[in-house]
């Protein structure tokens, strides 16, 4: 199959759809017909796109922690636990990193051996080995909204099979589950891969279920400037709406920085409503997710939990619709279920505390807007122009030329050349803008950010100020100066 | 032809961490030693035979998402039979799921034949005075 | 000793000397001479107004616990965990609630029945029953700047001690250690007592020792409006200039809305800088305290970790001196050391990760900072009207005609017909401006800040508005709504 | 004259918590008693003299500063010295230095004679209903 954005006709997807429920014995269980019937009677306070919708009339943030253990009872007590004692709004299901790389052999070991074990020795939910049969029983004993969580470049039988199952949201997206989760598939193969789960939940959308999508917004998670995840995160939606999807929730990664985190969310909001219209998918509604700081944690839980309410302040402040929180553990591995609700907890307080505190639109806010705008305009219309007139080609053209980059990605697909750090206030610029197509303006403004924070610590910059940025925040610092 | 010190990095089984990887691989370079490094994913097997290839004096491991107990298993057999049973193991990262007494994690890795067993946090410098110590 | 704003001379000091060091057997170690000597060679380190002054100068927010217990060296292991273990950077000595009331037989049996127990049955340590050497143990076993901390209404006996042997820092005022510590001891009586332990410290600054003073900022620190305990700041610090105080820190506690508490630290620090200049007292070195949340605290300690590190983001973002850290055990009692150390790091992690974020002075921070200078204004010129030109007196008078009016403080003395209750974005407001002399345009401010509130709720500002606000935090919300 | 409950209210020894008893004063006044407010800073012996002046059905005593428990004891003792030992003696606040199981404190207290302990963040809706349990 060709890749281009353009949606696929029934025949196309359904071609296909037989090769993927065969790729694991659980899949013939799909019955697309059924599925459909059995959402309709899911009601509406489990339904994940409506509870995003009204959180973002309410001007509410929601919290949602990530969580998934391998066996389905555990998992049953692990979410419902997040619900009663983290007060979590939305719940996750985090899969496995062996169904993420689609090893369902793997993963069946791993289910044997944490029954053996007597504790998970996967670090998620091995949904396709369990089957719909399985998930449904996860599905039907927590009662909030579920969403599939993961980091899986070919996601097309966890989708069929957790969609069937009633899982109401899914995560993902052609570039950014391929970029910072693969080594070596080729983008061409994710994005054709990601129209197959989109055209899915487009299906169920003709059919009257109402899915929402997420794409997966931090990125590497490690220093990535907003308009570098924005401009994914846009060409990520205009993806999926082509294909049918009514329902997109864009996310963004902390920096750190609170006028640009805030900046980052208001700018991603109005550049996808923006791009959305122009290219005629204004029927699609959209909400914004922000993710607290990505990085490396303190490993003292007193001062993580410092890093989880500074995310927290700032998802509040920006009225990011929902923010996936961290844990006091965070450094330290996979946190205990007691640690994922503390994590949770901290942060309901600190929204619950800020809701009523709206953030001034400052003159410096909206510059960083101003900002964050012009060099995401800049990459899209770039991507746009490469593909001819098509994003999906010219994502690929794009990440091949440099033109869309992700610092510290481990697919080879991209081009690494471009270097963040932070500048003389702590927010996320570029010392080496590699091959982006910003203006002469924009590459001079990070040149004179850069300049700036040299001088005031007296060396020019270099790889060792990106090493010192990526220690700070679990050394206790944002910014990584010399000491 | 260069006669400094080889050794294999990567992050093992179906990990795709790279940010750690990275780091290192700029640190120990800069510290002297060259670096083969294979990246994320890597399966056991191209581990060792990237070391048989290029005459490593150690293979440094990561596993990050906790799976290591399942991944790390086996390695040092798998060295012996390629013959290669004197090359240094070293492993580091989130070796376990959930927050469990490093010491235990530490022993139950010795137990399994790496040489050095590192706990989250540790940074490069800390593996390079090793790597110091144990290499040159 | 008639009650004025005027320095005292020797002999009227000495005089009253001499009945303050006999009211305990161990006042009469007190040497003034030879403290003086002592003070000489107390290295920089060590020294409260000099850390300070170049905290000011580098823009820094240093972070100081609350801290103490019955027993000398179990107070010495706690400052000594609190320094390493929590990374504090100014040190206390919370003084026991007997000896706040010079109850010092009570105090005495405190010690014996601690020492008996093995634990401190004390919530405080009890400085004046160990006197100069026993105090002095302490000064010697911590090496870090450090302050007595207390509520004393007559606390000369303990200043005289605690500074002889070598405290570089003596919080309290007549004010402020009067209105909310004590319930019918007359304020001239207060005022008279804190001009000694001002004219003490003065005395040490004639011989070359500068002692640190702080003004008790946060008073019953229960919806506190800032102009409030702005105007008894700037009171406070005018009769300690008086009486020869070189070195002043004025504070204020935390409401919760950002934007006005960061005005109230700005405002504070301009007003204080007007009016000691005005007042002839440019030569006085003045610094700023934020204190993290003074009210009711969630007894859950993830939600407290949020509530402090809320604290600590808008002391750093306000760029206060220093920070006054609760624990997350604040809603429990007095913390295990543990506690106050994670309060601590929480709060260390915080200011780091904010310290190079600079809050944009926005047209709504303007606003906010112009209505608290405004308020103050009006309260401070009325008390210096009330006094014929002097604020001793003034503040007496003010205090019975309401134009100084704390809410819920225990002193009869305080007219208690203001109330407070926050406004629609949590800004604590007037619902009741009593007899505040504030302008028509001030007062109609409050009045529509109340009525906007009523109308999102639906009902009318009332005691129970007070209510709901005093246990909202407690509960996990900055506004008492109705739920 | 009033035919309403009578209750006394302080908060005991040298504690000056007001905000507490403002409210604790509010709210049980409008749920139909009358009380006798002796503010902050009162000694045993003033609750006593006041519950006997007033015919006070019970006494609430709050410390919310750690001295408590050298406070309260001996309250039972003086009431049933004053010959109204049938009275009811109710406590609540942050009855001990330090973070303590509750329940022991609670035994600690009832042992001293209290027929009723509050833990730290008791509503005073909790307080009111047994009030109206015990006193009506």
């Amino acid at each position: 199959m060709e890749l281009k954005n353009k949606k696929w006709t029934h025949d196309e997807f359904n071609a296909i759809r037989q090769e993927v429920l065969a790729q694991w014995p659980t899949g013939k269980d799909v019955d697309f017909e059924e599925a459909v019937k059995y959402h309709e009677n899911i009601p509406a306070k489990r339904h994940f796109a409506k509870r995003l919708v009204k959180a973002k009339k309410n001007g509410d943030t929601l919290t949602q922690p990530r969580a998934g253990v391998a066996l389905i009872d555990e998992h049953i007590n692990l979410l419902n636990f997040l619900k009663t004692e983290g007060e979590a709004d939305l719940l996750p299901t985090t899969i496995d990193s062996y169904t993420r790389q689609n090893q369902y052999k793997e993963a069946q070991n791993g289910i044997e051996e944490s029954l053996k074990a007597g504790r998970s020795l996967l670090n998620g939910f091995p949904a396709v080995n369990h089957g719909v049969t399985g998930v449904r029983r996860v599905v039907e004993s927590v009662d909030a909204p579920l969403q599939v969580r993961h980091g899986t470049p070919d996601a097309r039988l966890l989708g069929e099979i957790t969609i069937a199952a009633g899982y109401t949201s899914y995560e993902g997206g052609g570039i950014s589950y391929n970029i910072p989760y693969a080594k070596s598939v080729s983008l061409e193969r994710t994005i054709l891969d990601w129209q197959y789960c989109d055209r899915m939940v487009g299906l169920y959308a003709e059919h009257g279920i109402e899915i929402n999508r997420e794409p997966f917004g931090p990125l590497t998670g490690t220093l990535v400037p907003p308009s570098v995840s924005h401009a994914v995160a846009v060409i990520e939606g205009i993806l999926a709406a082509e294909q049918g999807v009514k329902n997109i929730t864009l996310g963004y990664g902390q920096c750190g920085n609170l006028i640009q985190d805030i900046a980052a969310i208001r700018a991603l909001e109005q550049l996808a409503d923006e791009y959305m219209t122009k290219h005629g998918y204004s029927d699609c509604v959209l909400t914004s997710v922000f993710h607290q700081w990505m990085g490396g944690f303190p490993q003292d839980e007193a001062k993580a939990f410092g890093v989880i309410s500074w995310g927290a302040a700032a998802a509040a402040l920006a009225k990011a619709t929902k923010v996936i929180v961290k844990t006091p553990h965070e450094a330290l591995g996979i946190p205990t279920k007691e640690a994922n609700a503390q994590g949770l907890r901290t942060t309901k307080q600190m929204i619950n505390m800020l809701k009523d505190q709206a953030f001034p639109l400052t003159s410096e806010l909206q510059a960083e807007i101003d900002i964050i705008k012009a060099e995401t305009r800049c990459i899209l219309n770039k991507v746009f122009e490469l593909g001819s007139g098509d994003y999906a080609v010219g994502a690929v053209r794009a990440f091949e030329a440099g033109v869309l980059d992700v610092p510290f990605a481990p697919s080879k697909f991209s081009l690494n050349k471009i270097l963040p750090a932070r500048d003389n206030n702590g927010a996320v610029r570029l010392f080496d803008v590699g091959n982006l197509p910003f203006t002469p303006d924009l590459i001079a403004f990070h040149r004179d950010k850069m300049a700036q924070r040299g001088q005031a610590e007296g060396r020019q910059p270099s790889f060792q100020m990106v090493i010192d940025d990526i220690y700070a925040i679990s050394k206790g610092y944002l910014v990584g100066r010399p000491r | 032809m260069t006669n400094k010190v080889k050794v294999v990095l990567g992050v093992i089984g179906a990990d795709c961490h790279a940010v750690g990887n990275k780091i290192l691989n700029h640190a120990i370079t800069a510290a002297g030693y060259e670096v083969i490094n294979l990246g994320v994913l890597v399966p056991q097997e191209e581990f060792v035979n990237a070391a048989i290839e290029t005459d490593a004096k150690a293979i440094l491991v990561a596993s990050l998402y906790g799976h290591g107990e399942i991944d790390c298993r086996g390695l040092r057999d798998r060295c012996r039979e390629a013959g290669i049973e004197d090359i240094r193991l070293y492993v580091g990262g989130n070796l376990v799921v959930g927050k469990t007494d490093f010491k235990k994690v530490e022993q139950k890795f010795l137990d399994m034949g790496y040489d050095r067993v590192y706990e989250p946090g540790t940074l490069p410098d800390k593996v390079i005075a090793d790597m110091n110590e144990d290499l040159k």
